[in-house]
This record gives structure tokens, C-alpha cells and sequence, in this order.
């Protein structure tokens, strides 16, 4: 594998890293609000 | 008391302790802030793979220096909050469920961003040094790190009463933060094949030329605009789920005080 | 457990425990841990422990020595310097993508015949200074930032 | 005076427990064995390899059977409600935890002693430097002991104990594995000269002395509302 090789990876490893973490957390977060009741202030 | 009221014995939190906004900052700021994230991480990429030079000794293979510094960096910090909150949590003045919440959330960015940092270390290393892992200082105590904090995790996930579990991992969080100063420092205190560090040296005299500079600096504060907004997210979630595990309990109670022939429940808390 | 008598007692024994532990970390630091977990020898140190070191496998770092390298049948010999010592090193396998003359190296193996290093692993051991190519090397790069 | 005398209750009730089950003796060491006749099975094949990594091998499985007697020590207290009668014996939390953790540590460095004779006999290594050993030994096991013991209060009393045990306190031994390790290859002359090993003891003293004061200062804590 060649410098560009190892750059792209690290780059697209970041971006997976993220992207992943913040759809897992968006997805819980979506979840758990609409199992909360309406008259919930955290809601 | 009525029966159906759950007898609050210091084993539950009770959806009352949770603060009623799990914001940490005002929505409108999470939104700019998120933003904001996203155009920091652009432009640190724009500088990474074209504006800065490439390095006179490793070439292009050193830009992955501009996304594995700043990972490390916000693991760093992760738990440098993680720990803050966890003193905060034992200490009885500031005992809140907030911090205990608040820790957990941090700690498992910085679980993520040690991981992180790890695999961008090891792209580096393959072409840099020639191989994918070494057991230098340096990578050890890093992975070490690692594990310290995913046992944190995993002690955050034991069924236990709230108060035991809290406390017991504020304990744990302050004990594995032991080893962040050793990480940081392993580079000075041990010959190792990772190089010494460039900005936060003893000497404070950061050895890097200008645009690269910039780049690196850059790629500290994007990293920790993300660290400020996925901290922000991953504790609303703490609190969200929380207060629906409450909520879920306080079901089940209140379903087996119905149930029960007597008016006073014995034995519904573990 | 904790009764109003043994609340004095137990913050002094949370002062002295305190101070143990910043002493021990203090002693860890001053003291002698810099001198084992080395990950690898300089050179000099490598051919002072010759003898004491028999066919025993470890690390040696110097830096290739310029225009010593030559192509064998197994990989590259070249000779191996920090300035006071020097080693021979035979290399078998190919050398990492940055290795070249002046290259500063770790290399992996045992003593062989005499000062002749038989390595099986070559690491590139960078510094911590980073500047562009162009960069005229009589401008330190500290200064430039 | 009084400290030293509480912690010896503790101890010797542990102790004394053990002797009358004999599960350290009749269960974690034949453990061990087993551990080190498995890496004999691995490795034997590939002669003079043994000898070589002997004393990694028996860190290892010193390690292994540590993790055990560790949750043995507070497999104890769960049954009968033996911790509440721990907690309500106005005994000193910080000498119950000197008091726990000697007794593990005296377990081990039984254990220690036991597999170091398989290690020779097994291995066919020439023992020699005890001079050197036995300190190492002894500071690599309160350290062992110490910080096993206070991990084993942080996950005592949860149903995920067994599991959770491993997890949490095998990160924070690798340093005594590694300082054990080398000076016992040092010692015995695999890697260097015996004198080498110092510095290494030196570091398991005070991994040592740092876990058993951070011990004694989060037993309380942690049994309190346990």
C-alpha cells in the first residue's frame, strides 16, 4: 500500500468512527424519547 | 405514604433527581455548535491532504499526524472530565446524579477516541516505522488505557442499585486516570520507538514548522468542537434513558403493589 | 461505620496515605524507572554488553551509517552508528520504505560473529520535529514557529 | 498497634476459612498447574523455548490462579450475609483491607512457591539468584494482592462478578507482569545479569505500595453501601 494508501484509510476510518457514533447515539436518543410519556420535561 | 408510593430508600434515583432539561447547552447552541464541527472538520481536512507540506523525513504519510494527535488529545481530555465528574460525584457537597451521567458520557468518548487513536497510530506506524505495532511504552500504556476505561464501561453497565453503582464507579474512574499522565509522559520517562512529543514537549518550545503547525492546531480545536458536541448528545441520551429506566421500574412496582394482597409491599426493591 | 470519633483520625490517615502516593509516584519518576523499559540500546551501550549478552535477542538503534549500505542475498548489510560505536548489521528481509543512509533505525535480532548484528526487523525510529522539505537545515526548526 | 491487630483478625479469619475448605489449595493450584502443563502441551515441540520464556509462562499462571483467589476472597463474605457481619464488626475498613489482601497474599505466595517447583520441573530450568527471586516475588505478590483486593470490593456483591473481575483488574496488573517478568528473566540470567533486576523490583515496590494505599483508602467507600 502506498502513502495514499495508508492517508485514505486513516481519513476514511476517522469519518466512519464519527459518523457511526453520532448515528448510534441519534438513533438511542430518538428511541428513548418516543418511548418517554408527553408529559415528560426531559422529552 | 400510601402504598403506592415506592418506598424511596436511597436505592433508586427517582426520575425527581434527574435534571429536568438533559441538555447541556441550549439547543440552538448544539445546532451551531454542530455546524460549526462539521465545517472545523473540512477545513482540518483541506489543510491536512493539500495545505500543508508534506514532512522532509516521513513524507505524506506524516499527515495522518493531523487526525492521531488530536484523537489522542480529546481521549486526553475525555477523561480528564471524566474524572473531574467523578470527584465531584464523591465529593458529599457536589453529590449529584448529574456528574455521575455526565462522567459516563465522557468516558465513553474517550473509549472511542483511544480506540481511534490506536488504529490512526497503527496506519502511521506501518508506513512510518516499517511495522503495524510496537511494544514500546508509549502503545502500551495506551492500549492499557483502553482497557482500564472499558472495564469503567462495563462497570457502568452492571445491575445494581443506582447509589452502589454510582459510587463504586467514580472509585474505578479516579483509580484508571492514573494512567493518562503515565501515557503522556511514557515518551519522556522510557526510551521508546514512538517519537517524543512536538507541542506539549517538557520545553514548551513546539518543534514544527508554520502552515504544519497551524494544521495540527487546527485539528485540536475541530477535535474538540467534536468532543463538546457528541459530549452534549451522548449525555442527553444518559439522561433520556435514565429517566425511561425509572419510569419503567416505577411500572413494574407499582404493577406488583396492585398485585399484592397486602397494602404494604415488602422486598420490591433488590 | 464512620462514627463522629474516627472522623479526625480518618482525615489524617487520608493526608498521610496521600502523601505516600505522591511520594511513591515522585520516587517512580526521580528514580530508576528511566533505566529499564527500554525498548531499545543505543549501540554503544549494545558492544559495551557484548560479551554479557551471548545470543540473547534485542533492539539496537544508531543511525545507518552514510554509503555503508549494500544489497545481500538476504536483504541489506549496513553499518550501524551513534557517533562513539559502530555495528555491522545484516539484515535479512526487505528494509521499511524509509530506510536509507542516515536514516535514523531500530533493528531487531541477536549478535552473531563478533560485532556482526543479526537483524530480522528494521523500524524507522523518527523524531519529533517536523518541517517541509524546502526548509534550509541552517534555520533550526524551532525557531520557525 | 490496634490497626495491626484488627488486620489480623481479618487475615487470620480468611485464612482459617481456607484451611477448613482447602479451595485455594485443592482447587485454584491444581488450576495453575493445569495452566502451565498447557503451555508445556503449546510449546513443547519447539525445544530450548521453554526454559527461555519459563519465567512469562509462570507470571502468567501465577496471574490465572490470582484472578481466582481473588474472587474466592470475596466469594466468601457473600453467602449468610458475612459482609454485613464484616461491615457492623466495628472492625477499621482500612485494616480489613490490609487484612483481606495479606491473606490473599499469602495464599498466593504459596501458590507462587508450588508452581515455581513445576516451573523447574516442567520447564527444566536451573533455579538460582534467589536472592534476587524472593524479593521480587514478594513485591510483585503484595502488589498482586493489593490491587487484586481492591478491585475484587469494586466488583464484590454483583451478579457479574466473575466476569467483570478479569476485565477490570487484568489492565491494571499488566504492569506487575511485565516488572515480575523481567526480573525474574533477569535473575535467573535469561536476559542479562541478575543486578539487573533491581530496578525492576524497585517499580513492583512501589505498584505495590501505591495499591495498597489507594486500597486502604477506598475499602470504606466502597463496603459502606455495598
Amino acid at each position: 500500500m502506498s502513502d495514499v494508501g495508508y492517508i485514505a484509510a486513516a481519513w476514511s476510518a476517522t469519518a466512519a468512527v464519527l459518523a457511526a457514533y453520532v448515528v448510534r447515539v441519534a438513533v438511542r436518543t430518538r428511541h428513548a424519547r418516543r418511548s418517554l410519556p408527553d408529559d415528560d420535561p426531559r422529552r | 405514604m400510601t402504598a403506592a408510593k415506592p418506598p424511596d430508600n436511597g436505592h433508586r434515583r427517582g426520575v425527581a433527581s434527574l435534571p429536568t432539561n438533559p441538555r447541556l447547552l441550549p439547543r440552538r447552541v448544539s445546532v451551531v455548535l454542530g455546524w460549526s464541527t462539521l465545517a472545523a472538520l473540512a477545513l482540518l481536512t483541506l489543510f491536512g491532504l493539500w495545505g500543508a507540506p508534506p514532512d522532509a523525513v516521513q513524507g505524506d504519510a506524516q499527515r495522518i499526524m493531523y487526525l492521531h494527535v488530536p484523537a489522542a488529545w480529546l481521549a486526553y481530555l475525555a477523561f480528564t472530565v471524566t474524572s473531574v465528574a467523578s470527584l465531584l460525584y464523591l465529593w458529599p457537597r457536589t453529590r449529584s446524579t448529574v456528574w455521575d451521567l455526565l462522567a459516563g458520557a465522557s468516558a465513553e468518548l474517550g473509549v472511542v477516541f483511544t480506540g481511534l487513536t490506536l488504529l490512526l497510530g497503527s496506519l502511521w506506524g506501518r508506513p512510518v516505522w516499517g511495522i503495524w505495532w510496537a511494544w514500546d511504552a508509549r502503545l502500551t500504556t495506551t492500549a492499557v488505557l483502553f482497557f482500564l476505561y472499558l472495564g469503567y464501561l462495563s462497570l457502568r453497565r452492571i445491575p445494581a442499585s443506582v447509589e452502589t453503582r454510582a459510587k463504586r464507579c467514580a472509585i474505578a474512574a479516579l483509580i484508571a486516570f492514573v494512567d493518562v499522565p503515565v501515557v503522556h509522559l511514557s515518551v519522556n520517562w522510557w526510551r521508546t520507538l514512538h517519537q517524543q512529543a512536538t507541542v506539549f514537549n517538557p520545553e514548551l518550545n513546539p518543534r514544527i514548522h508554520g502552515v504544519m503547525a497551524f494544521t495540527l492546531w487546527l485539528g485540536v480545536v475541530a477535535f474538540t468542537l467534536v468532543y463538546v458536541y457528541l459530549l452534549d448528545r451522548r449525555y442527553q441520551l444518559a439522561v433520556l434513558e435514565e429517566d425511561l429506566e425509572e419510569r419503567e421500574l416505577d411500572a413494574a412496582i407499582a404493577q406488583r403493589v396492585a398485585e399484592a394482597p397486602s397494602p404494604r409491599p415488602a422486598g420490591v426493591h433488590s | 461505620m464512620t462514627t463522629t470519633t474516627s472522623r479526625k483520625p480518618r482525615r489524617l490517615r487520608y493526608g498521610i496515605a496521600a502523601a505516600v502516593c505522591v511520594a511513591a509516584v515522585g520516587a517512580l519518576l526521580v528514580g530508576g524507572l528511566s533505566r529499564n523499559l527500554v525498548y531499545f540500546r543505543t549501540v554503544s551501550e549494545a558492544v559495551k554488553a557484548r560479551d554479557s549478552t551471548g545470543s540473547h535477542r534485542f533492539r539496537i538503534a544508531g543511525a545507518v551509517k552514510p554509503g555503508t549500505v549494500e544489497q545481500s542475498s538476504k536483504g541489506v548489510r549496513f553499518v550501524l552508528t551513534d557517533g562513539k560505536a559502530e555495528a555491522e548489521i545484516d539484515h535479512t528481509g526487505d528494509p521499511p520504505q524509509l530506510f536509507k543512509d542516515g536514516a535514523p533505525v531500530v533493528c531487531e535480532g541477536h549478535w552473531g560473529r563478533g560485532l556482526v548484528f543479526l537483524s530480522d526487523r528494521i523500524m524507522i525510529k523518527h523524531g519529533a520535529d517536523y518541517t517541509p522539505p524546502k526548509v534550509n537545515l541552517t534555520h533550526s526548526p524551532g525557531q520557525t514557529s | 498497634m490496634n490497626l495491626l491487630r484488627e488486620l489480623w483478625v481479618v487475615t487470620a479469619k480468611d485464612l482459617r476459612i481456607e484451611a477448613r475448605s482447602r479451595v485455594t489449595i485443592g482447587q485454584v493450584l491444581p488450576f495453575g498447574v493445569i495452566v502451565l502443563l498447557l503451555f508445556a502441551f503449546a510449546l513443547d515441540p519447539d525445544r530450548g523455548i521453554l526454559p527461555r520464556v519459563a519465567p512469562g509462562l509462570f507470571w502468567v499462571a501465577v496471574l490465572l490462579a490470582a484472578l481466582l483467589a481473588v474472587s474466592r476472597a470475596f466469594a466468601l463474605e457473600e453467602a449468610n450475609g458475612a459482609r454485613d457481619g464484616l461491615r457492623l464488626s466495628g472492625l477499621d475498613t482500612g485494616a480489613m483491607f490490609l487484612g483481606k489482601a495479606l491473606a490473599v497474599a499469602i495464599q498466593l505466595f504459596v501458590l507462587e512457591v508450588i508452581l515455581g517447583a513445576g516451573v523447574v520441573l516442567f520447564y527444566d530450568l536451573t533455579p538460582r539468584a534467589a536472592e534476587v527471586l524472593v524479593p521480587a516475588a514478594l513485591a510483585a505478590t503484595v502488589g498482586l494482592a493489593a490491587a487484586g483486593t481492591l478491585y475484587g470490593v469494586l466488583a464484590a456483591g454483583l451478579r457479574v462478578r466473575e466476569t467483570l473481575l478479569p476485565l477490570l483488574l487484568l489492565p491494571v496488573v499488566a504492569p506487575v507482569m511485565l516488572g515480575a517478568t523481567r526480573a525474574f528473566e533477569a535473575g535467573l540470567g535469561l536476559n542479562g545479569a541478575p543486578g539487573e533486576a533491581w530496578p525492576w523490583v524497585e517499580m513492583l515496590g512501589l505498584f505495590a505500595l501505591i495499591y495498597t494505599t489507594l486500597g486502604f483508602l477506598a475499602f470504606g467507600p466502597l463496603l459502606e453501601e455495598a
